[in-house]
């Protein structure tokens, strides 16, 4: 039995509850011990790009800390902003040696120092990839029959700067269409799988956000795909609560669900109950009913 | 990986050592051994060359005491082809010292065997000859200066021996290993395909457990590096004694040169232009190269030293030169991340350029700037 | 308006500031626009982004901090990415807004952000919106 | 006082270089002061030395017979040490007596403040140098015999030019080309900017040329395998790839590749036309000869067909055929081997859009040839419509230090207009845009030509780049910015022509090992000095030509090819080479046979007896830089006239 330790973030306890209960699932049936790191701390959400100030830099390290006294080499994490925020810090501790000295200077509370290089912040694709391997994940598949066509969203934090990107390429990442094909699941062509959703700008500039995921969701729309998978809160959030928007103001716009990969995952191998299905604002069951995935 | 000779049952290591050098010329694997044999008074060891197995009796390779380093005698003994097949027994430090000849092409080791064992180090040569005055069993001494070495009785070692890192004799064909191992059959490591072809048919046992082994190594390289000198601040001062005798040139097994750049006669130097020069510079001292020969002697072989320590053995004034090139040598080898006599295949840093040397130059001559 | 060029206008401490922040160099930028062209919010910034980048090579860091650019990034590092001078443009974004935030100024005021906003907003968008936009 | 052992009798010629020298350098101190100095027998200054009077007074003191060495003190060796070399040549003096004091940029122009001390530091270069130049020996130049044949490799433009310059001068030239036909890109191009006539119509009678030449040798098929040897006297091993055909039996005539069953994407036409597995790569290829592919034929691959064989008239066909080794002796060698377009698959961010109506720009070439796969119809490879929009990217993987490639790749600016041209005029209602950065437009009539398709053709030309490409139907989504508006960009095009960066062509690392020259940062080949050497290479007797060395255009190929073919004849229109004298040597008594000088000799100098333990040094390939010196811890590797006793009989002088 594989063990992993596991640091949530904020959204995912409350907001994106279905992406953490659905992963739990999914991880318990494939075997994989989750243990969550008992003291977290939010990440950030969005990494500091302003070199002079390092006290944003504290709470991703603090948390990095913390996993690196589990013992274990891996810090698994699901949310793509902590995901980059952890990523990037560690990145900048490995690389800088002034800085890293700086940040350890300054956390003499810490019974020890971080390098850097002792845990490696994990995204789920990633595990799921190197450690439960595609064909073990596929082993499990009970759902063959199911046509979904799925588009598959990267956003920007898994993929961008390109030296913490969890593929290899920034622009043409592919981990999850690998992981649907092996699955025996449907991709489509998806161009704007990698463009923007508006992030934060959500909070006070809605219009941008609306603008964004409209032609997102147009995009998977057009290559006819039946649902948008994501692994993103932030992300999903935009594309999910924008289409009620869309379709008051944009005549005939069609909505289209968005799930989160381990929602899919999860469906695909048999578990029913992962998701709480009132969350969604586009309630993806006619489709899954559809595609046979939900009786 | 080591494994046990399993014909070879001998009461201690030194009568093992002497039974497989016994059984490769009986056996014809090779037609010569060179190996430190006891003299006939008994008093000190100098290397003979046997080809009779009846000879081998009186063998002493462990004996603390090296009047010489024997990769010196290597190249006397290779210096033109023969078809001969020689075993040569040697140190650690001669073993690295003649795999840096066999590069610089000095050696041949076409038909060449060597079989390094581990060391112990030895006394100063005057010191072990005082010793072994007193003693009454001088066969037995040797072994009794092993047992003191395995037990870790502090042995009054020579000052270069005391220091070195390099005690087993891991780039040789054959090493024939004791330290941290209980039986005293004969064990042996075999490190290249000519040691295996040296043994190929002998019945032999692997030795799955050499933690103890490593264990102890690792013991005794630490105790070691605490004891070495990381700098020299009275260069100078030290080497004001020279008498320029240049016998730290002859023994040292690394000078290869026919005759050496430094003899006065290459410098060109008349007694006029003495005069001229002093004339000229009020005064000079005289004999006036200690320092440039010195600088220079370090400077060609530098990278190559293997830190024997026979050049200070051989200092009549007592100057510290092992000392001297061990700390200057570790620095520029470590330069190169090189190690004299590791590898056979490791090539000389002077006579290679690495991609990445090239990009420092690069680097230099470009600057970045905004 | 015109821009009157000097050397002291060139060489300016505000601008020596956005370089320490961002540690990008300004000056590399040849201006081939491929910035704005993948920027996928530069249809509603008021000038676009490789623009910022030849007002700061100006010199003109107030011509910049008046306009909505800065607030409009999203922070996606699509430009730095596809750079090909390797210009971190959403490096410069965060210190301008940082040159702005630093006078002790909020650009988005948590305070007036409607209850029931917050109710259903993801805390990601939040915290990263006030990390963004205020001191 | 006479110093017993060496040469003694020095003259000493002071010369004032106008005030260049005389103003901050006191010569009558300097002349006072070294007149005195042990065996200078001679001593005069005079205001120009190199002048003509100045060469008259130096001259008679040569003949004078008074003196048999000396010393100019004056500006540096480089300017002025030929001059005195010859001028004492003339004057019946070995030419290596001679050598020069740099008092002038060493000395007066550094310190032009401090008088006193200069002066004082010309007395001491001079003295040193009078010290080296006691030790100087006569020496003759080495003088070898020069083979008089070329070897060109690469048959592009670049190398068929030089070949018939060369070969029109009389000279033997073995043209060398790995593909089975001469051409080179140039065969591949439809029309040429900015006169817009026909690539194959002005290159094909060139080929004929070439392939008629008695003085020229094809090797079409075949590559470099080893060089050895020197200037003058080059040794190649050529490898002939096996065809499969007895080329002196066939006679092009068609039969076999008609009958071939096997029909496979053509590497001439860009994969967007087809051949088969017999083949000749176009209809004008010179020779014209087939060859089988053996990786496709289906005989090879399956041990059935020779449907060529039965069908072939002559008999020619020949599967047991084996490549073989073919050796040559050359004097002189041009490299020729031009470019390849960098891959359009490295370019992620436009990998969303690519299908087939995404082409780089030597494709496009072959879809606007009237002997290309759609004869010179403009259409889509996808679908065989007639493209309404058509958009063209420059600078794609050029320019791009952190991503590509950091160069310009000089032609693209040019050809995209022509591309845009020649779209036209086969679309007249199409619109075609492009989308550049600076337009490059420095050649004659190159700026006109530009602003006609701007003009008169109604290209839009959009400043900025393309952030990205992606498909939506059947078209291909192109975004870009205009920075000029300051607008974002979008359109929706049915066609899109990538201008790819163009680089050294593959292999070319290999071939520069082999020929011991050097390669850039970027893999072009280097050449001896950018402006003043721009053909040859560091190694003499090799020589660059063509986009082998940059990106260059058709009119700058072939005047650098007419370069490098006339410095090959000046290099071979002498009997004998000479070599200068001034090499290393090897102290046998000394040399110990320790090897560490031969990894330090660039030029294969060096060779180990390892039976004696002894070094040799060939001194037709020893340069003279010093390396194995240095290296020798023994002091046996010495070069003439540079002996460590003059270095520290030099430095002698001054401490």
């Amino acid at each position: 039995m594989l063990t992993v330790s596991y640091m949530p973030g904020c959204t995912l306890k409350t907001t994106g509850r279905n992406y953490e209960d659905s992963m739990l699932k999914l991880l318990y049936k494939l075997n994989v011990k989750v243990e969550e790191l008992k003291n977290w701390f939010c990440c950030g959400t969005t990494y500091s790009m302003a070199s002079d100030n390092l006290m944003n830099q504290l709470a991703p390290i603090r948390t990095l800390l913390r996993a690196k006294q589990t013992g274990r080499r891996e810090l698994l994490v699901l949310c793509s902003m902590c995901y980059n925020t952890l990523r990037r810090a560690q990145d900048l501790v490995l690389h800088d040696e002034e800085k890293r000295n700086k940040i350890n200077e300054f956390m003499y509370l810490e019974e020890t120092n971080f390098n850097g290089d002792e845990v490696r912040v994990i995204h789920l694709l990633n595990y799921l990839k190197e450690f439960i391997g595609f064909e073990t994940l596929a082993d499990g598949i009970i759902k063959k029959t199911s046509d979904l066509k799925v588009a598959p969203y990267y956003g920007c934090m898994l993929l961008r700067p390109e030296e913490i990107s969890i593929d290899e390429s920034s622009e043409n990442p592919g981990i999850m269409e690998e992981l649907f094909q092996a699955c025996g699941i449907d991709n489509v062509y998806f161009p704007f799988k990698t463009e923007c959703c508006g992030s934060y700008q959500t909070v006070n500039k809605k219009d941008i956000v609306i603008s964004r995921t409209s032609k997102i969701i147009n995009s998977a729309v057009n290559n006819k795909a039946d649902m948008i998978t994501t692994s993103c809160p932030l992300c999903y959030f935009n594309l999910d609560s924008s289409q009620g928007t869309l379709v008051d103001n944009v005549p005939g716009f069609k909505t289209i669900p968005v799930m989160y990969v381990s929602q899919i995952l999860a469906l695909f191998v048999g578990i029913e109950d992962a998701t709480d299905y009132s969350m969604h604002s586009i309630d993806p069951r006619p489709v899954l009913k559809e595609k046979g995935l939900l009786g | 990986m080591l494994q046990m000779l399993k014909g070879i049952k001998a009461k201690n290591h030194l009568e093992s050592i002497k039974y497989f050098l016994r059984y490769l010329l009986q056996e014809k694997r090779v037609d010569a051994v060179l190996v430190p044999k006891r003299h006939p008074n008994g008093r000190s060891v100098s290397h003979a060359l046997i080809t009779d197995p009846l000879n081998t009796e009186g063998s002493d390779p462990l004996a603390p005491v090296q009047t010489v380093n024997a990769a010196c005698i290597l190249k006397e003994l290779t210096k033109e082809p023969t078809d001969k097949k020689i075993a040569v027994v040697l140190r650690p430090c001669e073993v690295r010292a003649a795999i840096e000849l066999i590069k610089i092409k000095q050696v041949s080791d076409e038909n060449l065997y060597m079989i390094g064992y581990d060391c112990p180090g030895v006394y100063d040569a005057k010191e072990y000859m005082n010793i072994i005055e007193k003693e009454e069993d001088r066969e037995k001494f040797t072994l009794k200066y092993i047992e003191a070495f395995l037990s870790d009785k502090k042995e009054e070692i020579r000052e270069s021996c005391s220091y070195c890192m390099y005690f087993t004799a891991d780039s040789a064909d054959i090493n024939m290993a004791w330290i941290g191992l209980n039986s005293s059959d004969l064990v042996i490591g075999v490190n290249t395909e000519k040691g295996k072809k040296l043994i190929n048919d002998l019945e032999t046992e692997e030795i799955s457990d050499s933690s103890r082994r490593k264990e102890k190594i690792g013991m005794i390289s630490t105790g070691r590096k605490q004891i070495q000198k990381d700098r020299i601040d009275n260069f100078l001062d030290l080497i004001q004694p020279c008498i320029r005798c240049y016998n730290c040139r002859e023994v040292c097994p690394l000078c290869y040169c026919k005759e050496c750049l430094l003899e006065p006669e290459k410098m060109g130097y008349s007694s006029v232009r003495y005069m001229n020069r002093a004339i000229k510079k009020k005064q000079i001292k005289m004999p006036d190269d200690t320092v440039l020969y010195h600088l220079t002697k370090i400077n060609h072989m530098g990278y190559s030293c293997v830190s024997c320590g026979i050049c200070e053995q051989a200092c009549p004034m007592d100057i510290p030169l092992g000392m001297i090139y061990n700390v200057f040598s570790r620095k520029i080898q470590a330069l190169f991340d090189y190690v004299p006599g590791r590898s056979r295949d490791e090539e000389l840093p002077v006579t290679t350029f690495r991609e990445e040397e090239l990009s420092e130059v690069e680097d230099i001559q470009q600057p970045r700037g905004k | 308006m015109n821009v009157q060029l000097s050397s002291e206008e060139l060489d300016n401490e505000d601008i020596d500031k956005i370089i320490e922040i961002s540690g990008a160099n300004l000056f590399a930028c040849y201006q081939c626009g491929k910035c704005t062209a993948g920027c996928p919010t530069s249809e509603f910034m008021d000038i676009p982004p490789h623009e910022v980048i030849r007002l700061l090579q100006f010199g003109q860091i107030e011509e910049i901090l008046c306009k909505n650019t800065l607030w409009i990034c999203a922070s996606c590092i699509t430009c730095a990415v596809r750079c090909p001078k390797g210009v971190d443009l959403s490096k410069i974004m965060e210190a301008l807004r940082q040159i702005f935030l630093r006078k002790n100024v909020n650009y988005v005021h948590p305070n007036e952000v409607p209850n029931e906003e917050l109710q259903t907003l993801p805390q990601i968008a939040l915290i990263a919106n006030f990390r963004k936009f205020t001191h | 006082m006479k110093n017993p052992e060496h040469m003694n009798r020095i003259g000493v010629f002071v010369c004032h270089c106008g005030i260049n020298i005389a103003s901050i350098v006191d010569i009558e101190a300097v002349t006072k002061e070294i007149s005195k100095y042990p065996g200078v027998e001679f001593i005069k200054d005079y205001q120009y030395m190199c002048s003509e009077p100045g060469q008259m007074i130096f001259k008679e003191a040569c003949r004078s017979g008074q003196i048999d060495g000396i010393v100019v003190a004056s500006c540096s060796p480089t300017l002025h040490e030929t001059t005195f070399r010859r001028a004492s040549i003339e004057a019946g003096m070995n030419p290596y007596r001679v050598e020069i004091a740099n008092i002038r940029e060493q000395c007066s122009w550094v310190h032009h403040d401090e008088e006193e001390k200069a002066t004082e530091k010309a007395i001491d270069i001079m003295k040193s140098v009078i010290e080296r130049s006691r030790r100087n020996e006569s020496l003759t130049e080495v003088s070898l015999q020069t083979i008089k044949k070329v070897l060109v490799i690469g048959a592009g433009i670049s190398g068929m030019q030089v070949a018939l310059n060369i070969a029109n001068s009389g000279v033997e030239t073995f043209l060398l080309d790995r593909q089975p036909s001469i051409g080179g890109r140039m065969a591949q191009l439809s029309e040429t900017f900015p006169t817009l006539d026909c690539s194959q119509c002005i290159l094909t009678p060139r080929m004929v040329e070439v392939g008629q030449n008695k003085n020229i040798t094809l090797m079409t098929y075949s590559e470099v395998e080893e060089v050895s040897g020197y200037v003058g006297n080059f040794n190649v091993k050529i490898r002939r790839k096996a065809a499969y055909v007895d080329w002196d039996k066939c006679t092009g005539c068609g039969i076999c590749y008609q009958k071939c069953p096997k029909t496979v994407p053509s590497e001439f036409e860009q994969l967007i036309g087809k051949r088969k597995a017999i083949y000749t790569p176009f209809p004008q290829a010179v020779p014209n000869k087939v060859v089988i592919d053996n990786n496709n034929c289906l005989y090879f691959k399956t041990g059935k067909c020779r449907l060529c064989e039965k069908a072939c008239p002559l008999g020619a066909i020949d599967f047991e055929q084996k490549e073989r080794i073919e050796e040559i002796e050359v004097g002189a060698i041009v490299v020729a081997t031009g470019y390849d377009l960098y891959e359009k698959e490295k370019i992620e961010e436009y990998k969303m859009g690519y299908c087939e109506d995404v082409l780089d720009g030597l494709t496009f070439e072959r879809l606007l040839s009237s002997s290309g796969p759609t004869q010179g119809k403009l259409v889509r490879p996808s679908d065989g419509t007639v493209p309404k929009e058509i958009v063209f990217i420059q600078c794609v993987g050029s320019r791009d230090p952190d991503n590509h490639l950091p160069y310009c790749s000089r032609i693209c600016c040019m050809y995209t207009a022509k591309h845009t041209m020649l779209y036209k005029h086969r679309v007249p209602d199409g619109q075609p845009y492009v989308f550049y950065m600076d337009i490059r437009s420095g050649g004659k009539n190159y700026e006109e030509f530009v602003q006609r398709a701007i003009e008169e053709d109604n290209v839009l030309y959009i400043r900025g780049r393309v952030a990205r490409l992606y498909r939506e139907d059947d078209k291909v989504v192109v975004v870009g910015a205009d920075t000029l508006s300051g607008k974002t960009i979008v359109i929706r095009a049915d066609m899109v022509v990538l201008a790819m960066a163009m680089r050294p062509s593959g292999g070319i690392e290999e071939l520069s090992k082999k020929l011991k020259i050097q390669v850039d940062g970027n893999g072009f080949l280097s050449e001896a000095h950018p402006k003043l050497r721009p053909v040859e290479t560091l190694t003499q007797g090799v020589f660059v030509a063509g986009c082998a060395q940059a990106p260059k255009d058709i009119t700058d190929t072939v005047s650098q090819a007419g370069a490098a073919a006339s410095k090959v004849l000046e290099l071979l229109s002498n009997e004998k080479l000479l070599h200068d004298p001034i090499t290393s040597w090897i102290d046998e008594e000394l040399c110990a046979g320790c090897g560490q000088c031969v990894s330090q000799c660039s030029y294969n100098a060096i060779q180990l007896d390892e039976k004696k333990r002894k070094a040799f040094i060939n001194e037709i390939l020893c340069q003279g830089c010093g390396a194995c010196i240095v290296t020798c811890p023994s002091g046996a590797a010495q070069q003439k006239n540079f002996t460590i006793k003059q270095y520290y009989s030099m430095i002698e002088s001054l401490v």
